[in-house]
């Protein structure tokens, strides 16, 4: 009886992640066959606009899953993740401008660019981290928008620079007193500009696959039940002994250092980034991937993700409703959202593909 | 007055109420009891609008009910006392005594408010108190009253005895006993069978979603699968 | 009922705080000692002058008429609300200014009286949270499933499942909490308790919504849960067969304040309290 | 002198943003969802009295009832078609919806009006001089401070006194209790909408009429600043919207003032923070302890 | 069109694809469709004249938002297939400086109408503007108050989360100084959303400042001055490019912009033919006046075709080959274009251009050119 369950239980949470990674890797693998193949037939299977999608898309699939945690795993609404994204951006072009002629190779430039954007993910991770234990519910939400916001405000009027004096970091055009021989890497409102790009589509897919080892291995333990515990009813997580601001910081600082890590990968694939592209829309949007994936559910936020940033790009290609491509974005948002929460169309999926039993998943 | 004919019911894909049939007269108590599960809560929210039934139909006071929407029904004279209490927290006890009220002509609030207060003083001490903060015995007393305050044709009362000192569950099965004697049509589901039984007019047993046993109150306390499993005998 | 199970209880003894415990736990540091606690909500007194004491195997029960202040009690000793005064001594240790996961860690334990599971994750996550404090691995170790991990998760499944088999409830181990049963659920909650391996457990009124038979089971599970574990239990409870069946000194409460502490014998014959709660005499706990 | 100034631009742009989080916080209090189509269905608002009294040359009072006519039946209708269906489902998904919507007025409105700014022409022009060329109020301001003072006062007598706007409350709680006590929920819902969204067509023309442009967008950050002041003061709390709103406005004029211009909206949101962290359910917000 | 023919030649005329790309939905809607309108009516009459050279027009949606743009631009590339393309746009700094960087790869010749930014065209051979640069427009500003002697203490309010903004008023201000001009007081707002200016106009008129510069859009520049008169304060205003098509705003009371002097290339009330034709086409297709902004627009496109229909063998090229023989033509010293925005107008080898800035002030609700 034991051996059975034992046998069944874990093969079901890691099935599920198993999933997953094969989710992951076939679309990867199929994208590069279909390359390699248009490369040597000469056809075109990838168009260039769905190429120039791939490393974005990688982008937002690790902040969707990413902010799944905050808002699926943890349950606290986050309005703000756009931030992190955006801090990560920055301090990775930072970085990897800055470590240019250190190492010249690029892949290893864009790892390290990616830990620093990660890192500095973590610590706004902290900073929105430490006052959001005290709040709960809506009043959380709008500290992570008001979070998104200063993030924003504060990049938009930010200077930084090197020149031979070393490195420059103002908070006014006039107080950024760089040599006339000096680069500036941000230029407050014009942003980064001038970016060397190093993001690949591998790295994006090796991106995700660290993404849900990360998150996958996490909601599998101890710390993530530590986690749903408090989503699922605070109160009782602290009867039993769960330190609530350890655990609501460990996912809120997870899942702002994978944002991070994202922002930086997304920063670096563009000559150009600034600092409003981070806005409350863009953290609306990835929140917008979450729900419709399924909270909690990992692969949702995946597909959702892939399938709605491309579903605008993919709407230019068709001559009279490209023109109204939002407002199609827009009526498939809402059709989808009351599909997905009908009733009776969920029982018909329910009697068409059965449901495992005890549905106590988190896939 | 009531009269339920081969309900089914399901949440999802579970089939919680198999083929349940049965009927209250006017002026009778009548109890549903069973296990934790069974289904009594799921039949009482059927009856009363909340969950509809995918076959069979509900008739009360000689109307078919189907498909009628709950705020319709208790217009018609039926009052519902839920499982869970399901007070409005955040209003105060007076507040969600005229609630109670809420179909009812404004000129019957305030004697029945009274006569409320007068069955449970407590909630006259406490009418300005914001309803989540009583303790969980107050609040099954303000939802009984709630309840009564419609001066319903027929009282619904699902575990009304629940998280109750000794003293108010006689207190309860008083006020029952003599809703009953003013004519108050009951249909009650308790877990304390034996109190049930005996304040009832007649009884069903059920189990798993289907009525296993019927008879009167008497009949049943003596029947003895019925001691066993639910008297504690 | 004529073949009514009765539960060996042990032989009271006063100590000095005005209380008493059995006499198997005289000798030991008292699990729980509380000498004038009290809390008021605004201009509300909830609890006043509080002071017990419970043995460290006592099984003991707390009545009192609905809005007495008993689950008030059990949120002041699991400081879920912080005591306007007194102290609470565990295990001889003052618990002042401990916050509720705290006190768990400590050795408190409980459950609610309006059930807190944790809805969307299955029995066994449940019980698993409660076993928390007792794998010992690192957030790090879980992601990259070090062999620490693999050994503790292991550990964990085979205690969780042993918990639950207290109420034979291994076989709901996949489903989800929030889908089972209402009894299964309250017996979930004890469990999930249990895993945090306390030495006093708190049950906030374990029986509410359960059959008689139901009952009878549950109030042999308390039993062995205390005879295996070797803790204090202390219940709620307004079901008098279980509560006068089982708790060896019971304390009752009226408008937060004690107003009888004894065996079930001498409660049950005292005037108050059949006044206040008991209502008209109940012959031997009649339900 | 400058800081009466500022007290007063405080003020006056506070009561816009109030009047906007009323309707917020209506929504949010009954329907319990965060409406962000709110600041949109504004923008409808401001349009429509913006054609009447523009195209049409009809009076400003027939305009704005035009547009509380037309949000009304627009906030009803968005309510039965995208939330209504949403009743069960979870929070987040009918949030989600109402995004949908915004996004749907945005660019319906775009395609309708275009993309071009428009200027409003104010329901009320001039100003009172208090002190001639240095102290002045404008005759909106007045009056959208008026319009937050009764609307709000309305607010709190309709919700707290009658028995439309307890079944209102009611429903907020529990919709299925609120059935059983034989209130009609849908009707209720839909009542807390169009009342919600006339109050919205009322803030989009003050809106507009104190700042006079008007653009598909134009609703969108107002919309969030509004969400801010009433969580700031308190979300589903009508005098903490009020508050929130106003205290937001001047917050954001001295932050102005004698912070930095830099960093206006970094000095703003911090502010808001720090209130929160020391209020933790905003202003007015009751902090009602979960009874464990 | 056909897709396998270089140059796609139809009927003697060879096609050149143009790709456009700029805000349609969004908030920055109105500037991106006044470049894609402004530009249409050009390609229309280019066609029609059954030149050597025809425009196939297409334009793509970026939203403002650089990460778009470029999709914009690689769908732009999936539709054009093996045909010569050009791209025309974007019409914001952010997005076009992300999209030159990848045309600059790809080689594909870049005309932008409105992106003033120099980082737009800086190392980048390909990319050449229509408009000012920013830089350029402030110290032009700076030196005509210096030239015509307005202002004797000087007020900036900008935008300083726009780089358009920011770009002319840090230009300015810098040159301002050079020059001797006194910069009393910089004030400035995050974004064009920002509906009260009162602070920054208390601080200007605190400061004593009898010339406020607003490097910045009419939207809200149009409050700006709502505002200013709401607290009777008379300065003299002074506008960048951005300024143009405040005049035009449906129900915009024009007595406020009285006296506002603005820095624009086109004027829609201009009387010379080809200006009044142009307005009347755009009014009767849009129903509104024509901006700067589709001035510019309407320019990019002559420029594009002048410069085809002057190269030699243009039939047989694609758009590397086209967008090297652009550079050459662009840059090449002795081509110039004529438009609504300037006459004889040239570009630098950085891809700047050089036309004559005019500085109008309102009068009576037209523009004066002073
Ligand atoms: N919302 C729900 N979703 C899914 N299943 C449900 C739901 N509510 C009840 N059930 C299931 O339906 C069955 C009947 O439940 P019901 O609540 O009617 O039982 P009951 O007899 O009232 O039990 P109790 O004595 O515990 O109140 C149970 O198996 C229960 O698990
Ligand atoms: N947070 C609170 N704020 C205000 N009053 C409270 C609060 N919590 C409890 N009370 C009041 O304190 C009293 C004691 O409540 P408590 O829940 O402890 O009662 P109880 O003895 O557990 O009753 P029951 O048996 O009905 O559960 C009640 O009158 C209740 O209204
Ligand atoms: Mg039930
Ligand atoms: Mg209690």
């Amino acid at each position: 009886m034991e051996k059975r369950l034992n046998g069944k239980r874990l093969s079901k949470a890691s099935r599920s992640g198993f999933i997953n990674y094969g989710i992951v890797i076939a679309a990867f693998a199929l994208i590069q066959i279909l390359l390699v193949v248009q490369k040597l037939l000469g056809v075109t299977l990838v168009s260039n606009s769905l190429q120039s999608l791939l490393v974005p898309t990688c982008c937002y699939i690790v902040m969707a899953v990413s902010l799944n945690l905050t808002v699926g795993i943890l349950g606290e609404l986050s309005l703000g993740h756009a931030g992190f994204m955006s801090l990560g951006a920055f301090s990775g072009i930072v970085a990897s401008f800055l470590l240019a002629d250190v190492i010249p190779f690029a892949p290893l430039r864009l790892a390290l660019s990616m830990i620093v954007g990660a890192a500095f993910g973590a610590v706004g991770g902290v900073i929105v981290g430490v006052p959001v234990l005290r709040l709960q519910g809506d009043y959380l939400a709008i500290v992570t928008l008001a979070f998104g916001q200063i993030i924003k405000n504060i990049i938009m009027v930010l200077y930084v620079g090197v020149d031979e004096k070393g490195f420059h970091i103002a908070a006014s055009s006039e107080r950024f007193n760089l040599a006339e021989d000096g680069t500036a890497i941000i230029k407050g409102p014009m942003g980064a500009v001038g970016v060397t790009k190093l993001a690949s589509f591998t790295a994006g897919f090796v991106l995700i696959l660290i993404t849900l080892v990360v998150v996958q291995n996490l909601v599998n333990s101890r710390s993530g039940r530590a986690i749903m515990a408090l989503r699922d009813n605070r109160i009782a997580a602290e009867s039993v002994g769960i330190n609530t601001t350890k655990y609501k910081l460990m996912a809120f600082v997870t899942s702002a250092a994978l944002a991070g890590a994202a922002g930086a990968l997304f920063g670096l694939n563009y000559s150009s980034t600034v600092a409003s592209k981070f806005d409350f829309n863009a953290s609306i949007l990835v929140l917008v991937f979450v729900v419709l994936g399924g909270l909690g559910s990992i692969r949702g936020s995946i597909i959702a993700a892939a399938l709605l940033y491309v579903l605008p790009e993919l709407l230019r290609q068709f001559g009279d409703i490209a023109d109204y491509r939002m407002l199609v974005y827009a009526i498939v948002l809402i059709l989808v959202m009351l599909a997905t929460n009908n009733d009776q169309l969920k029982a018909l999926v329910g009697r068409i593909i059965p449901k495992r039993k005890g549905a106590a998943s988190h896939g | 007055m009531l009269k339920v004919n081969d309900i089914n019911v399901y949440y999802g894909a579970i089939h919680a109420i198999k083929g349940v049939s049965f009927e209250v007269n006017a002026g009778e108590v009548v109890t549903l009891i069973g296990a934790n599960g069974a289904g009594k809560s799921t039949i009482l929210n059927t009856v009363c609008g909340l969950l509809h039934s995918r076959t069979g139909s509900i008739e009360f006071l000689g109307k078919p009910l189907g498909g009628t929407p709950a705020h319709k029904i208790v217009e018609q004279g039926m009052a519902h006392v839920p499982e869970g209490r399901r007070i409005f927290l955040q209003m105060t006890v007076e507040e969600n005594l005229e609630m109670g009220a809420y179909t009812q002509p404004r000129s019957t609030i305030d004697p029945n408010l009274e006569r409320v207060y007068d069955q449970f003083p407590r909630l006259k001490e406490r009418r300005k108190q914001i309803a989540g903060t009583l303790s969980g015995g107050e609040q099954q007393m303000l939802a009984m009253g709630r309840g009564l305050m419609s001066s319903p044709k027929l009282l619904m009362l699902d575990e009304p005895s629940m998280g109750l000192a000794p003293i108010l569950v006689e207190q309860i099965f008083d006020i029952i006993r003599r809703l009953h004697e003013k004519g108050t049509t009951i249909l009650l589901v308790e877990q304390n069978a034996q109190m049930a039984l005996s304040v009832a007019d007649r009884g069903y047993v059920l189990e798993t979603g289907k009525i296993v046993a019927t008879g009167t109150g008497q009949e049943l306390l003596r029947n003895a699968a019925v001691k066993k499993a639910y008297l504690g005998g | 009922m004529a073949d009514k199970k009765q539960f060996e209880k042990g032989k009271m003894v006063p100590v000095p705080s005005v209380s008493i415990i059995p006499e198997r736990d005289l000798g030991t540091t008292p699990i729980l000692e509380c000498s004038h606690l009290g809390i008021d909500f605004g201009g509300l007194t909830a609890v006043n002058e509080f002071n017990i004491t419970v043995g460290r195997t006592e099984i003991a029960g707390l009545i009192g008429p609905n809005g007495a202040g008993k689950t008030t009690v059990f949120n002041l000793l699991t400081k879920v609300y912080q005591p306007t005064r007194g102290t609470i001594l565990l295990d001889g240790l003052d618990t002042h200014g401990k916050t509720p996961a705290q006190i768990n860690r400590m050795g408190i334990a409980r459950t609610f009286q309006n059930i807190r599971l944790f809805n969307n994750l299955s029995v066994e996550d449940n019980v698993k949270i409660g076993l928390h404090n007792q794998e010992k691995y690192s957030m790090f170790t879980g992601i990259l499933r070090l062999p620490k991990y693999w050994r503790q998760e292991k550990a964990a499944h085979e205690r969780a499942l042993e918990l639950l088999s207290i109420f034979n409830m291994e076989d709901l181990a996949d489903h989800q909490a929030g889908s089972l049963p209402y009894g299964a659920q309250r017996r979930l909650e004890i469990v999930r308790a249990l895993a945090t391996n306390p030495s006093l457990l708190l049950l906030d009124e374990p029986a509410a919504g359960m059959n008689p038979s139901e009952t009878a089971e549950l109030m042999e599970n308390i039993v062995k849960i205390r005879d295996t574990f070797q803790i204090a239990i202390m219940l709620i409870e307004h079901d008098m067969s279980l509560v006068m069946g089982i708790c060896e000194g019971i304390c009752v409460l009226n408008f937060g304040q004690i107003i009888a502490k004894g065996t079930a014998e001498e409660i049950q014959s005292n005037p108050t309290v059949i006044e206040a709660y008991l209502g008209k005499q109940q012959e031997g706990g009649a339900d | 002198m400058s800081f009466l100034n500022n007290v007063i631009t405080g003020i006056s742009l506070g009561s816009i943003y109030a009047i906007i989080a009323l309707g917020y916080t209506m929504v949010y209090g009954i329907a319990k969802m965060l409406n962000f189509a709110h600041g949109d269905v504004i923008m409808v608002g401001a349009y429509v009295c913006f054609f009447a009294m523009g195209s049409f040359n009809l009076p400003p009072v027939v305009g704005v009832l035009l547009a509380v006519v037309v949000c009304t039946v627009l906030g009803m209708v968005i309510e039965r078609l995208a939330y209504k269906p949403l009743r069960a489902a979870p929070s987040l998904a009918v949030l989600i919806t109402a995004i949908g919507v915004s996004y749907l007025l945005q660019n319906s409105a775009q395609i309708l009006w275009g993309a071009a700014t428009k200027t409003f022409r104010p329901i009320v022009e001039g100003s009172l001089t208090l002190v001639p060329g240095q102290l002045s109020v404008s005759y909106v301001a007045i009056l959208s401070v008026v319009c937050c003072v009764v609307v709000m006062v309305g607010l709190t007598l309709f919700t707290g006194q009658t028995k439309m706007g307890k079944a209102m409350r009611a429903c907020s709680e529990d919709k299925g209790a609120a059935q059983l006590m034989g209130i009609d929920v849908n009707a209720t819902i839909s009542m807390t909408f169009a009342i919600g969204s006339a109050l919205a067509a009322l803030a989009g023309v003050l809106m507009c009429s104190a700042y006079p442009v008007l653009s598909p967008t134009t609703g969108s950050m107002p919309g969030i600043r509004a969400f801010t002041a009433a969580v700031f003061g308190g979300i589903g709390s009508v005098p903490g919207a009020l508050l929130g709103g106003i205290l937001l406005g001047v917050i954001e004029t001295f932050g102005k003032a004698y912070i930095s211009t830099d960093l206006s909206d970094a000095v703003v949101f911090a502010v808001l923070i720090i209130v929160l962290l020391v209020r933790p359910a905003g202003l007015m917000g009751k902090y009602v302890p979960e009874k464990v | 069109s056909n897709g396998n023919n270089p140059g796609g030649n139809s009927g003697g005329a060879v096609t050149i694809k143009v790709g456009g790309i700029g805000p349609i939905t969004g908030d920055l809607a109105q500037y991106g469709t006044a470049t894609e309108w402004g530009a249409e009516i050009a390609v229309e009459e280019i066609n029609a004249k059954n030149g050597p050279v025809k425009l196939d027009y297409r334009f793509e949606d970026d939203t403002g938002v650089a990460d778009t743009a470029v999709s914009a631009y690689n769908s732009l590339k999936d539709w054009a297939k093996d045909a010569p393309l050009v791209i025309y746009g974007c019409t914001t700094t952010a997005p076009c400086v992300a999209v030159a960087s990848e045309t600059f790869a790809d080689r594909y010749f870049q005309l932008t109408p409105s992106a003033s930014s120099p980082d737009v065209t800086a190392n980048k051979d390909n990319a050449f503007q229509m408009c000012f640069t920013d830089p350029g427009q402030g110290v032009a500003a700076a030196e005509y108050l210096k030239n015509a002697g307005l202002g004797t203490k000087i007020g900036v309010i900008y935008n300083n989360g726009d780089a358009y903004s920011t770009g002319i008023a840090n230009a300015f201000i810098a040159k301002a100084k050079e020059v001797g001009l006194e910069v009393v007081a910089t004030q400035t707002y995050p974004d064009d959303k920002t509906t009260d200016y009162t602070v920054q106009l208390n601080a200007c008129k605190d400061a004593g400042a009898d010339l406020v510069f607003l490097p910045i859009y009419y939207t809200p520049a149009s409050l700006i001055l709502a505002q200013a008169k709401q607290m009777s304060y008379a300065p003299i205003f002074f506008g960048g490019d951005g300024m143009d098509g405040m005049l035009d705003m449906e129900g915009f009371d024009k007595s406020l912009a009285e006296g506002l002097l603005l820095m624009t290339p086109f004027n829609a009330s201009g009387t010379d033919e080809r200006t009044k034709s142009f307005v009347e086409k755009y009014q009767e297709a849009h129903g509104i006046l024509p901006n700067q902004f589709a001035a510019d627009g309407y320019d990019c496109m002559y420029a594009i075709y002048e410069a085809c229909c002057k190269i030699d063998g243009i039939a047989d090229m694609d758009s590397q080959k086209l967008c090297d023989a652009l550079i050459a033509m662009f840059t090449g010293g002795d081509f110039s274009v004529d438009g609504l925005t300037g006459t004889s107008m040239k570009w630098l080898e950085s891809g700047e251009i050089s036309k004559a800035p005019v500085v109008v002030k309102v009068e009576g609700g037209v523009y004066v050119t002073q």
